[in-house]
């Protein structure tokens, strides 16, 4: 029965997503724009990975996008590793920061939020850092002209997403999604329930690391050319989080269709006039914690209906 | 015999059919419920009974769905709790002091109604009665022993020289002999037109009671005189459990 | 070099406390985190900026008009936003997002009226208003301009910040432990549940620290300029990460607790500058995160941490 | 304890402080399987701590916990669950945003079963649950979360249950029939361990009491003979009422 939620999940929700983000760079001219959506899908869903199902809220989730980029961009620079190999290096490097900094889950809710951001402002201090030029040219960014290539960029961003969702899917449908949620409503409990709490969180966390750090990865590909503050900027988090929350978290559904509406609302007002953009959004993520405390999605779910 | 239902002359609080849920959970079932000027009233209840949930319905510590919550005739029912405690209620919870701050700051606290000569008179004669907490006026309270915190707790409460004491059950974690050192206060406190409501589920505080109600799972199991309850086999179902 | 370190260290370390106190007094009553805080420090600054560039009234006479018109702004933005939070699920967690919100609005709205360039006031001023201060004794004569303390200098500006916010850090004392106000409001920091209880209007006193809180976080936006470097809109996050690094590291809650975190900071800000100052801006996030995870409490204790 | 079997569990000399206050201190008891062990006493008296100490919550301070001869002090919960120990909480602590059948899914999934329960059904059957089975915890009384509670802990077959005030807030007929649903789990061999305040129940489904006062064990015995014994009845009615 759980497995079947999987297949119909993953057929009505993930292939469409899927299909519809490859078919549009061949009739939509923006591509730059299509894969920041493609980006900010992944994103949304890695917060959702971690907040919805285990309820820490990473306000730092940017330091795992910057971890990845740099990680990919090390590799290709030092190692001249090839952009598929360098992408396992943006992995790793998301992953081992997702290690140091795991004993934060032993923090409680906003003091994981806030320890989380001051680890990503942290991280970018350290990779801008002039001293360590010779490594990660400090702040004067990175040039990655020799390994350009935006088709297989994108590609590779839709195979990271497709694999995110099915995760996510995967967690709506398994035991573990379950056991999750049951630490995320009452740690006891969920020990009582013979669950390995700490174990579950780390996977978890690890989880939404590797997603963003893929996705970091495959982002500094395909924009080859950036600077420390364009990877590790709070937008990141931020964009990711609002996003999800809008929509709904816990839900496979609810971060897509945040990303759909809000990212869709940025791109028409936000690239012309961005602080008015700002205000807006700020505006509507007050509004969304004072009257719509668990997203777009938590509307039909009211009425009964079981939102994928 | 249920006691007399309408306002008496000398009916103090008078509650008519409260309600009140968490939530789709519903805890309390249309409670009645007088205390007279000057009476004191012992509501008895197993854990889980909603006894707190009343008291803090009293208070308007916990909105009510249904019912209304009159006191020396006015309707309380929508007002806040500090609107509440100024027209005279006042509440002993089951924490009772703030640990943090000092015996005299208590004190001062729950006086905040008063203005400050008459708090500080009130004081005194808090003082007068609780000796030990004149003693350690500067302590913090969290330095008392549990039997001291009780009566700083009742001290904190009578404060403001509310006309009726609503006390969520005062013996808990008190050993046998400080309960009885908190029911013969209490007793001591009595008439002067001060009306006593304490939740309880020790028996001691049975001694002092005018008359009692019984609340078995969010409803008015019994209400009556003592000397009836003791034929009544609803004090052993909701206390003892026994048969 | 050390003397010298030392001595700016705890002056900055007074005025660091100045930044974090109103954020941990808003902590303490009501147990929610002002994300935004360091964007009402950004509108102190800016609001002394343009005083000083309009009408050149000196940043020290902006303070009086700063915390009169703060806590104008505190109380009703108190009554919109907190009570509906406080009533929510898990008010700690969704304040941080609320507030944040908060802190976008604030600081686009700031970019849109003060633009975004970088802004500063001549550190000179700072030391006029000291030297127009101490020339009021009779016999007193100074010349505006450095400070001679232990046979070192320090710019004046240092240290009318560190006496300002040791006299603003000192007002709150007195606040708290010699009004009737400031004793309800150390009941409602104490348990909230039982002031209720006691009959204390809770969203009147929280409403009253709300915004005192962000007052004196306005007040120490009138020392930005000549402490933390020019200013701008954006600022605001890392005054508020600072802020949150000086609360956490003296004690959550515990508003007094705030002057031992801002000169613990403070000290080693400076000791940083000074000995290691390419990576001094890595301290606070450091710091931050070290304390949590090994003294969640703070130096002066309360629990944070689950399991 | 009957002399007959092997403890189960045997506890020794327990001790668990928090800051000064010794909430056990020094406290011994042992359970055979198929026993029914009530631990009763005053608010504060170290029934709950025991049980917490027991399944893992806290660690010990002092003294050794035995499950099978084994030292099982220090070892975390869920290993403890998968050894054959479990509990439910006084106030119960469903998952609130998971349908009733989730939460129990979720620990036949995650609780070892010895005799690999792989269906929710028949617990949902044997505890009444099957109504509600679709409805979210968070919509439940607390009489179905207590029981969604219960549920749960028997998902992992435990050969220990440690059960904490089960009855607060039960009616009469309810508290009868899970009264009688423990003394059948015991029938399977379960030792369980009933720490309540209803002497009620207690008299109905334990074989033998220990009385806990400050942490300590005042009494080991029936419960017949414990409401003989001074000492008891000096903590439990605080002498008065001892009648």
């Amino acid at each position: 029965m759980l497995s079947r939620r999987l297949l119909r999940d993953a057929a009505f929700i993930v292939v469409p997503v899927i299909a519809v983000m490859a078919i549009l760079p061949s009739v939509y001219s923006n591509h730059l724009l299509l894969f920041n959506f493609v980006v900010f899908l992944t994103l949304a869903q890695g917060v959702n990975i971690l907040y919805g199902f285990t309820g820490y809220l990473p306000f730092g989730y940017v330091g795992f996008f910057g971890a990845g980029a740099y990680g990919f961009s090390i590799a290709v620079l030092h190692l001249k590793a090839p952009p598929l190999a360098a992408l396992i290096a943006a992995g790793a490097a998301a992953g081992a920061l997702g290690l140091l900094l795991a004993p934060l889950l032993r923090l409680s809710g906003a003091y994981f939020s806030i320890a989380n951001l001051a680890a990503s402002l942290a991280v970018l201090q350290i990779i801008s850092n002039p001293n360590l030029e010779d490594i990660t040219r400090g702040p004067y960014g990175i040039s990655l002209s020799g390994v350009f290539n935006p088709t297989l960029a994108y590609a590779m961003a839709l195979a990271i997403l497709a694999a995110t969702l099915l995760f996510v899917a995967y967690l709506r449908s398994s035991n573990f999604g379950l056991a999750l949620q049951a630490i995320r409503e009452n740690l006891f409990s969920a020990s009582m329930a013979g669950i390995d709490v700490v174990r579950a969180r780390m996977i978890a966390w690890l989880a939404c690391a590797l997603v963003a750090g893929f996705t970091g990865g495959v982002f500094a590909w395909y924009v080859s050319v950036f600077f420390p503050e364009t990877v590790f900027g709070a937008e990141f988090s931020i964009f990711a989080i609002v996003f999800a929350l809008f929509g709904g978290t816990s839900t496979l559904l609810g971060p897509i269709v945040g990303v759909v509406i809000l990212y869709g609302v940025y791109n028409l007002i936000g690239v012309s006039a961005p602080q008015y953009f700002q205000l807006i959004y700020g505006f509507l993520i007050m509004a969304l914690v004072l009257f719509l405390p668990n997203g777009l999605t938590s509307l039909l779910q009211r009425r009964g209906i079981d939102v994928p | 015999m249920p006691p007399e239902q309408t306002a008496a002359p000398n009916t103090r609080l008078e509650v008519i059919g409260i309600e009140a849920a968490y939530g789709s959970l519903q805890v309390l079932w249309r409670v009645d419920l007088q205390v007279g000027k000057g009476e004191t009233i012992v509501l008895l209840g197993a854990n889980g009974a909603g006894k707190t949930t009343f008291l803090k319905a009293l208070l308007g510590l916990v909105r009510v769905t249904g019912g209304t919550i009159r006191f020396d005739g006015e309707n309380l029912t929508r007002l806040r709790t500090d609107q509440r405690v100024r027209r005279g209620l006042a509440f002993m919870s089951e924490i009772a002091v703030f640990q943090a701050l000092s015996i005299e700051e208590n004190i001062r606290i729950g006086a905040q109604t008063l203005d400050a000569k008459r708090a500080r008179a009130r004081a005194e004669e808090l003082y007068a009665i609780f000796p030990v907490l004149r003693e350690k006026r500067r302590a913090a309270a969290s330095s008392l022993s549990g039997g001291q915190r009780k009566m700083l707790g009742i001290a904190k409460a009578l404060a403001a020289d509310p006309q009726l004491l609503i006390m969520d059950e005062p013996s808990a974690g008190l050993s046998p002999l400080f309960v009885r050192e908190v029911v013969k206060t209490l007793s001591d406190l009595r008439g002067h037109g001060l009306s006593l409501l304490i939740a309880e589920q020790n028996v001691s505080f049975l001694d002092i009671a005018d008359r009692i109600f019984v609340l078995e799972g969010g409803r008015i199991g019994f209400a009556g005189l003592v000397s009836e309850l003791r034929q009544n086999d609803a004090l052993a179902r909701a206390y003892f459990g026994l048969k | 070099m050390l003397i010298y370190t030392l001595f700016a260290g705890i002056l900055f370390g007074l005025y660091f406390s100045l930044v974090g106190l109103g954020l941990n007094l808003v902590f303490g009553v009501m147990r929610i985190v002002n994300l935004a805080h360091g964007d009402f420090l950004m509108l102190g600054a800016y609001l002394a900026f343009w005083l000083y560039t309009l009408s050149e009234v000196n940043p020290v006479a902006v303070i009086p008009l700063a915390f009169v018109l703060f806590v104008l702004i505190g109380l009703p933005l108190y009554y919109i936003l907190v009570p509906r939070l406080l009533a929510a699920k898990d008010p700690e967690m969704l304040s941080i997002i609320l507030f944040f919100g908060l802190s976008q609005v604030i600081e686009a709205v700031a970019g849109i009226v003060f633009g975004r360039s970088e802004r500063s006031i001549p550190g000179g001023e700072l030391g006029r208003a000291l030297a127009g201060f101490v020339n009021l004794f009779p016999g007193a004569n100074m010349e505006s301009g450095p400070v001679e303390i232990l046979g070192q200098t320090f710019p004046a500006a240092w240290v009318v910040a560190g006496i300002a916010s040791l006299l603003a850090v000192l007002c709150v004392y007195l606040y708290l432990y010699r009004t009737r106000l400031g004793a309800l409001t150390r009941a409602v920091m104490a348990d909230r549940e039982e002031a209720l209880s006691t009959g204390i209007d809770t969203h009147r006193v929280s409403a009253i620290a709300f915004a005192i809180g962000i007052a004196l976080a306005a007040i120490g936006g009138v020392f930005a300029p000549f402490m933390l470097g020019s200013i701008t809109p954006a600022m605001g996050v890392e005054a508020t990460v600072t802020s949150f690094a000086v609360i956490v590291i003296g004690s959550l809650g515990n508003p007094l607790g705030t002057v031992l975190g801002g000169i613990i900071y403070g000290v080693s800000y400076m000791l940083m500058q000074s000995y290691l100052s390419s990576w001094a801006n890595l301290l606070p996030y450091l710091l931050l995160i070290a304390i949590l995870l090994v003294r969640p409490s703070g130096l002066l204790g309360r629990q944070v941490r689950l399991a | 304890m009957s002399p007959e079997k092997a403890p189960l569990l045997t506890v020794n000399n327990l001790v668990k402080r928090f800051g000064g206050f010794r909430a056990l201190d020094g406290l011994t008891l042992s359970i055979a399987p198929g026993e029914v062990l009530g631990l009763v006493g005053p608010n504060g008296s170290g029934k709950t701590t025991c049980i917490n100490v027991i399944s893992g919550l806290y660690p010990a301070d002092g003294g050794e916990v035995l499950f099978e001869g084994k030292d099982i002090s220090g070892t975390k919960s869920h290993h403890l669950v998968h050894l054959g120990i479990n509990r439910t909480f006084q106030v119960p602590k469903p998952f609130l945003a998971l349908t009733t059948r989730e939460n129990i899914e979720v620990a036949i999934a995650y609780g070892n079963h010895p005799q690999g329960l792989t269906d929710a059904q028949p617990l949902l059957d044997s505890l009444n649950l099957t109504k509600i089975a679709d409805r979210r915890a968070a919509e439940l009384n607390s009489a179905q979360q207590k029981m969604l509670d219960l549920a749960r802990a028997l998902a992992t077959g435990p050969r220990l249950l440690l059960v904490d005030e089960l009855a607060a807030g039960l009616n009469p007929g309810e508290l009868e029939w899970v009264g009688g649903k423990l003394k059948e789990l015991a029938r399977t061999n379960m030792a369980i361990i009933v720490v309540e305040h209803l002497m009620g129940f207690i008299e109905q489904v334990t074989d033998r009491v220990i009385v806990l006062n400050a942490g300590k064990e005042i009494f080991e015995g029936k419960l017949t003979e414990a409401v003989r014994v001074p000492q008891v009845i000096e903590v439990f009615l605080g002498g008065a009422h001892a009648a």
